[in-house]
């Protein structure tokens, strides 16, 4: 476990960042390059990151299978859902700009392209972690 | 044009038995009530037919529409002088069968009884339906009907033997309508655009010569039914069923609805004048007379009793055909008239079968030596039925050769005159040595034939009468009599075989 | 509220997929509730939406608020509500079902991750036949795709893995041949949406690229619903996966896919590019029969009952191209009755074949002795959709190959005709024999399933069956209610929008 | 013209060479793996394809510059058309979910059979139907 001891370090050091920088590029995404996938991706390695250097266990005790498991819908969600508040405000689906949080057609717009950003961010980093989890963990079952 | 009533007696004749199925089934633990309600469906559809009749009589036509389908699909019911004149023959011997199945299956303690039961009912429902369809769409489908329903009754013994023959009946029955029949209806509609019977026809005018033969060629293969050569062998491979179902289904119902539908097309679907034109008729005509000479050849040779009459049903059939074909108005009404008195004759013939087997567990001809002072009733019953069909006066058989003759004449047919006098004289050569050795033979020896019941003395040998149980006789003399009363007083069926005749 | 409809039936299965994954998390039970609920709900939808179409004619929706021609465009007309029900229908069917079948064939642990899939399969497919846009069809395709390969290998029989990974390799094929054919379609006109493209297109009918891309369609769809030469997946995908889940794909996907080409066909493509521009009808006209024919043939020789019905598909599959390639209304009539027709019946044999399965672990059908004095309900079921699929009157099989046939007649092809009823009797050659097993023969000893008196399958299970059954029946004499619709939408597909 | 035909459309020359390669070994390839590693390559070559279209001479991406905020004049700036890029972004999360689905497949395969070269599977299926 010795050899391990600077990759731990440097990962400890590099995670915070690499999911500042994740936040970052999925706030980003409504005006500039960027957006949820990508941010979410970005989100998800930096879950990857902390598994392969500190090991699945360690990992699973931070991020509980029920985390991810709940995170998977839970961003979708937020995106259809958002998509379906539209309705209530006299909209079609995904009409942002009739979003009933505020009267202007503008900020609604935008207020709901950041909350479906979320949503995929949080449904993409989720799946990332989802999927790595099951690939690495050995079924011995 | 003929007066229409509209009235929905035709449904009620048609549904009466079904309703009967039903009731059978759920009595299935109390035979007596079961059978109650065989026979009082029996009587209740055969006074439904009465109260139908005279009207038909004067000329008025009885119409009910259940419900369309599809656009041009329509199950629809018509009661003319042709399905009458059906109607009342197959529902009249219904009543008899249910007396003498009841003496059957309990004589022979027959397992699985309310199926019997509920497949007989259905059976004669499908018949009425085909009787009182108006179109070719709702004939077809009671046509169908009665194959399903008919199956298990001719696979009732359930043995290798049994399942043989009722693959085969299937098979070819289901097999041909579907191939044929259903392709002639999808034809006719194609031309016709539609699929009822009409008085002249509907196929006059309509389209080529070809597709018009083609049309009747496939109506005739897929009518398979009608037992014509070359497929025929459902009927004697069908004679594994149970004798009573062989009496109604392959005297009555099955054969005769198959007859009565080649009669339909020939008379309603395409009409006399068009297949005079045609020339198919004639074509018909011999092609049936092949399978008269033919059937009656096969049935020389038989030995078991049942397939004898099976054969001798074969030839018979194709007399109705045969008459329908040469489309003179005498011919016809001598094929309607055998429609009806080839039922009483054949019915009474199977009836017999059935009583000698319950009654001596006899089934081959050459067993049969000395058995008429046995069983006097059953074989008098017998040479009635075997007379008919030979077409001695007085019985009934002979009215409809009579007809049947004269029509070939007026049509000018002289070879089929004689295939007619030949096929008489083959009946007669199989019938009477039966008659001969019911009454003069000796009986020969138990034990001399057949491995099955070599071992011991059957108990009738002891006894002078030993006669089947009393509802089977009983039955089975009242068929014959109506043989008897038929050549007399055919009045009814012979004003309605004129009115069919004249259209 | 009505309004929203055409969104809200895709997104119904879609928000309850969701929602059995966030609760499965604590409570594992509610997921067969709402799996119910959420189809039922999406089939009350769609005849809410069938009754729009047919009384007001095309619905669109614009999917958040952009025009058509930039935005995705959902589209109700006659054709995609007649098969919107039919499918909406079928999956509420098979959902009701699953409740006792998945706890038993597929197990507890993951019945969660059934019903999820499940309804994402029913939103993929939903939203294939819904939407306007075709590379929307696209992704669709891939959800209801995806969700497939998974819903084949969640059973509990060793080979439905392999199984299902063949049906991956090909049916991914099959869908990167329609991302081809839709890249194709872009590049020569620049727009996706379907209306738009018709409008686009005729000047550009003789164009390579034009014709490529059809091809590609028809390759790619054909894949997916199993046309002849490309079926091989169909019946080891069919015959392993659990009963109903073979039942969804039989009966819902492979309609959903046909749904799809006849989509490209007549609404991107016009019935004039179609029948005089490329020789599709003749290509048609040699596969259908081969196909029906190998179908039926290769189904008899079956002794497996799953495979066997696996088989009949690949038959049925050739009635419906048979018709389309005819090009005329009554034909394609046909083509649409018999869509719903091998809906019903071929789900309904499948959830059958599932319920003996479940009861008996039977899947030998010269094993089915007795069956039906044992299991009356059921055989009776197997028997009413085994006639469907033989036509027999009365059933709603009659009425499809009644209007195929009067279609053969009016193209002047009256050769397909003995090829019609030849298929029906081989058809009738194989349902008979099970027919007769259950029903004529004494069961065998029960030494055959020791200690086990077989019985009735739960009602849960019984009541689709029944219904399904019953409405084989229902629409074989009732017929002019499917044929208004199929004849409706044949008019509307043939004469132009 | 032969050459004309392949120098001026090299691009569909390269992505329906790559295209056969990945359906070559989709097809003939036994082990399972090395078949998804052929579905990716099949799907990336329809993708490159899709971006090609996109391309135009001289064109610039899609992003709306400060300076040209207002005074949008079209015919002074070609853009990339951004919308293959978008279907694609789509169809690779589709191509990733699908490679996401083989996979666990495979492994599944490998558990039950311990291998997963397709005719030992098929071998093994055989045996033991």
């Amino acid at each position: 476990m010795k050899e391990l001891i600077i990759i731990r370090v440097v990962a400890r050091l590099m995670i915070p960042f690499i999911q500042l920088f994740a936040l970052y590029v999925i706030a980003h995404g409504e005006l500039g390059p960027g957006g949820g996938f990508q941010g979410g991706v970005i989100l998800g390695a930096s879950f990857i990151l902390h598994v392969l250097a500190f090991g699945l266990e360690e990992s699973r005790r931070r991020l509980s299978e029920k985390v991810t498991d709940l995170l998977n819908p839970a961003g979708l969600l937020l995106f259809a859902g958002i998509g379906l508040i539209c309705l209530i405000g006299g909209g079609m689906y995904l009409e942002y700009d009739r979003l009933p949080v505020t009267a202007n057609p503008i900020l609604a717009s935008q207020l709901g392209i950041y909350g479906i950003e979320i949503g995929v961010g949080i449904t993409v980093a989720a799946i990332m972690v989802t999927l790595f989890f099951e690939m690495a963990h050995r079924h011995d079952d | 044009m003929m007066e229409t009533l509209h009235s929905p007696l035709p449904l009620y004749a048609v549904t009466v038995s079904l309703l009967a199925a039903l009731l059978i089934g759920f009595s299935g633990r109390k035979p007596n009530l079961r059978e109650f309600w065989t026979v009082s469906a029996a009587v209740v559809k055969f006074l439904l037919i009465l109260g139908m009749l005279l009207p038909v009589l004067q000329g008025k036509v009885i119409e009910y529409s259940l419900f369309s389908v599809v656009p041009g699909l329509e199950i629809r019911f018509k009661v003319d002088a042709l399905g009458i004149f059906f109607g009342v023959t197959a529902s009249f011997l219904w009543i008899i069968t249910s007396f003498y199945s009841i003496g059957y299956v309990r004589a022979l303690k027959e397992h699985a009884q309310t199926r019997y039961f509920i497949c007989f009912a259905v059976a004669l429902s499908a018949t009425m339906g085909v009787a009182f369809s108006a179109n070719m769409f709702t004939t077809f489908i009671f046509y169908e009907i009665i194959t399903f329903c008919t199956f298990p009754l001719v696979a009732h013994k359930q043995t290798a033997e049994a399942f043989s023959g009722a693959r085969r009946y299937l098979t070819y029955l289901l097999g041909t309508s579907i191939a044929f029949q259903l392709a002639a209806l999808f034809l006719v509609y194609f031309t016709a655009g539609s699929l009822d019977f009409a008085a002249q026809g509907i196929l006059a005018g309509t389209g080529s010569k070809t597709l018009l033969t083609v049309i009747f060629v496939l109506f005739i293969a897929g009518i398979t039914k009608a037992a014509m050569m070359p497929f025929h062998s459902w009927l004697p491979a069908a004679m594994v069923a149970p004798t009573p179902v062989s009496a109604l289904l392959h005297a009555v119902a099955v054969v005769k609805t198959g007859v009565f539908v080649v009669v339909r097309v020939v008379l309603h679907i395409f009409g006399v004048d068009l297949l005079a034109e045609l020339g198919l008729g004639t074509a018909l005509a011999y092609f049936a007379s092949f399978t008269i000479i033919a059937a009656s050849i096969i049935a020389l040779r038989q030995d078991n009793l049942k397939a004898l009459l099976a054969y001798s049903t074969v030839g018979q059939l194709s007399y109705i055909i045969l008459g329908a074909a040469l489309l003179t108005p005498a011919a016809i009404m001598g094929s309607v008239m055998h429609i009806v008195l080839h039922a009483a004759g054949k019915i009474t013939l199977f009836f017999t079968a059935g009583a000698i087997y319950v009654a001596a567990h006899k089934t081959k001809v050459s067993e049969l030596g000395g058995i008429g002072r046995k069983m006097p009733f059953t074989m008098i019953a017998f040479s009635v039925g075997a007379l008919s069909m030979i077409g001695v006066p007085p019985l009934g058989g002979f009215i409809s050769k009579w007809y049947l003759t004269l029509g070939a004449r007026e049509a000018g047919q002289m070879p089929i005159v004689a295939v007619i006098v030949v096929s008489t004289i083959l009946n007669a050569c199989y019938f009477l040595p039966i008659i001969h050795a019911a009454f003069f033979k000796e009986p020969s020896p138990p034990g001399g034939h057949g491995e099955g019941h070599s071992h011991k003395a059957w108990p009738w040998e002891k006894t002078r009468y030993d006669e089947a149980p009393i509802l089977m006789v009983c039955a089975l003399c009242l068929t014959a009599l109506v043989t008897l009363i038929l050549f007399f007083a055919p009045s009814v069926f012979f004003d309605l075989a004129k009115m069919i005749a004249e259209g | 509220m009505s309004e929203h409809l055409p969104i809200l039936v895709v997104l119904i299965p879609l928000f309850c997929a969701l929602l059995i994954f966030l609760a499965g998390v604590f409570q594992k039970r509610a997921a067969w509730a709402i799996a119910s609920l959420a189809t039922f709900l999406a089939f009350a939808a769609s005849v809410k939406l069938l009754a729009l179409a047919t009384a007001g004619g095309r619905i669109s929706y614009r999917l958040g608020g952009w025009e058509p021609p930039w935005g995705i465009e959902y589209v109700v007309d006659y054709l995609s509500g007649y098969v919107l029900t039919i499918i909406s229908f079928i999956a509420f069917m098979i959902a009701v079902f699953s409740r006792d079948y998945v706890k038993k064939q597929v197990g507890l642990d993951r019945e969660v991750n059934f019903y999820a899939i499940y309804l994402l399969l029913i939103t993929g497919l939903l939203g294939m036949i819904v939407t306007g846009d075709i590379f929307n069809l696209y992704v669709f395709l891939e959800i209801a795709s995806l969700a497939g390969y998974a819903l084949v290998a969640v059973g509990k029989k060793k080979g439905a893995i392999v199984a299902s990974y063949n049906y991956l390799i090909l049916g991914t094929i099959g869908a990167v041949f329609v991302l081809l054919g839709i890249g194709h379609l872009y590049m020569v006109t620049g727009t996706l949406n379907m209306a738009d493209l018709r409008g686009l297109l005729p000047g550009l009918y003789h164009s390579k690229v034009v014709l490529t891309a059809f091809a590609f369609f028809v390759i790619g769809f054909g894949l997916k619903f199993a046309l002849f030469p490309l079926h091989t997946w169909l019946l080891s995908a069919h015959s392993l996966a659990p009963s109903a889940v073979s039942s969804i794909l039989a009966a819902a996907v492979l309609k959903v896919n046909v749904y799809a080409l006849i989509r490209v066909m007549f609404t991107v493509y016009t019935p004039e590019f179609i029948y005089n521009v490329v020789p599709l009808a003749e290509i048609f006209f040699i596969i259908a029969p081969v196909a029906i024919l190998a179908g039926s043939i290769m189904a008899i020789a079956q002794t497996n009952i799953k495979r066997m019905l696996a088989y009949s598909s690949i038959g049925q599959i050739g009635y419906i191209t048979l018709g389309l390639a005819l090009a005329n209304e009554t034909a394609l009539t046909g083509s649409l009755i018999h869509i719903l027709n091998h809906a019903l019946m071929k789900g309904g044999l499948f959830l059958i074949a599932g319920c003996i399965i479940y009861q008996t672990d039977i899947y030998d059908i010269s094993r089915l002795k007795g069956m039906g004095r044992k299991m009356p309900v059921t055989m009776a079921a197997f028997t009413i959709c085994g006639l469907s699929m033989i036509g027999v009157p009365l059933t709603v099989g009659f009425i499809s190959k009644w209007y195929l046939a009067l279609g053969v007649l009016e193209a002047g092809r009256w050769y397909f005709i003995p090829l019609i009823l030849v298929s029906s009797l081989l058809t009738a050659v194989y349902f008979w024999r099970v027919i007769e097993w259950a029903y004529f023969h004494k069961a065998a000893s029960e030494e055959a399933l020791p200690g086990r008196k077989i019985a009735e399958a739960p009602v849960l299970m019984l009541i689709p069956i029944g219904i399904i059954a019953l409405f084989c029946l229902i629409f074989g004499t009732a017929a002019f209610i499917p044929e208004e619709f199929a004849r409706r939408a044949a008019e509307f597909l043939l004469g132009g929008i | 013209m032969m050459i004309e035909l392949i120098q001026g459309k090299y691009v569909y020359w390269f992505y329906i060479t790559l295209m056969m390669i990945g359906f070559y070994a989709m097809i003939a390839k036994g082990n399972l793996i090395k078949k998804i590693i052929g579905l990716n390559i099949f799907q990336t070559a329809v993708f490159l394809f899709y971006i090609s279209i996109a391309v135009s001479e001289g064109s610039t991406a899609p992003i709306m510059l400060a300076e040209s905020y207002g005074s949008l004049d079209a015919g002074t700036v070609t853009y990339t058309n951004p919308l293959p890029h978008v279907l694609i972004l789509t169809a690779i999360v589709v191509g990733v979910s699908v490679t996401a689905v083989a996979l666990a497949l495979v492994i599944r395969i490998y558990k039950t059979y311990g291998t997963i070269d397709e005719d030992r599977i098929a071998r093994l299926e055989q045996e033991s139907p």
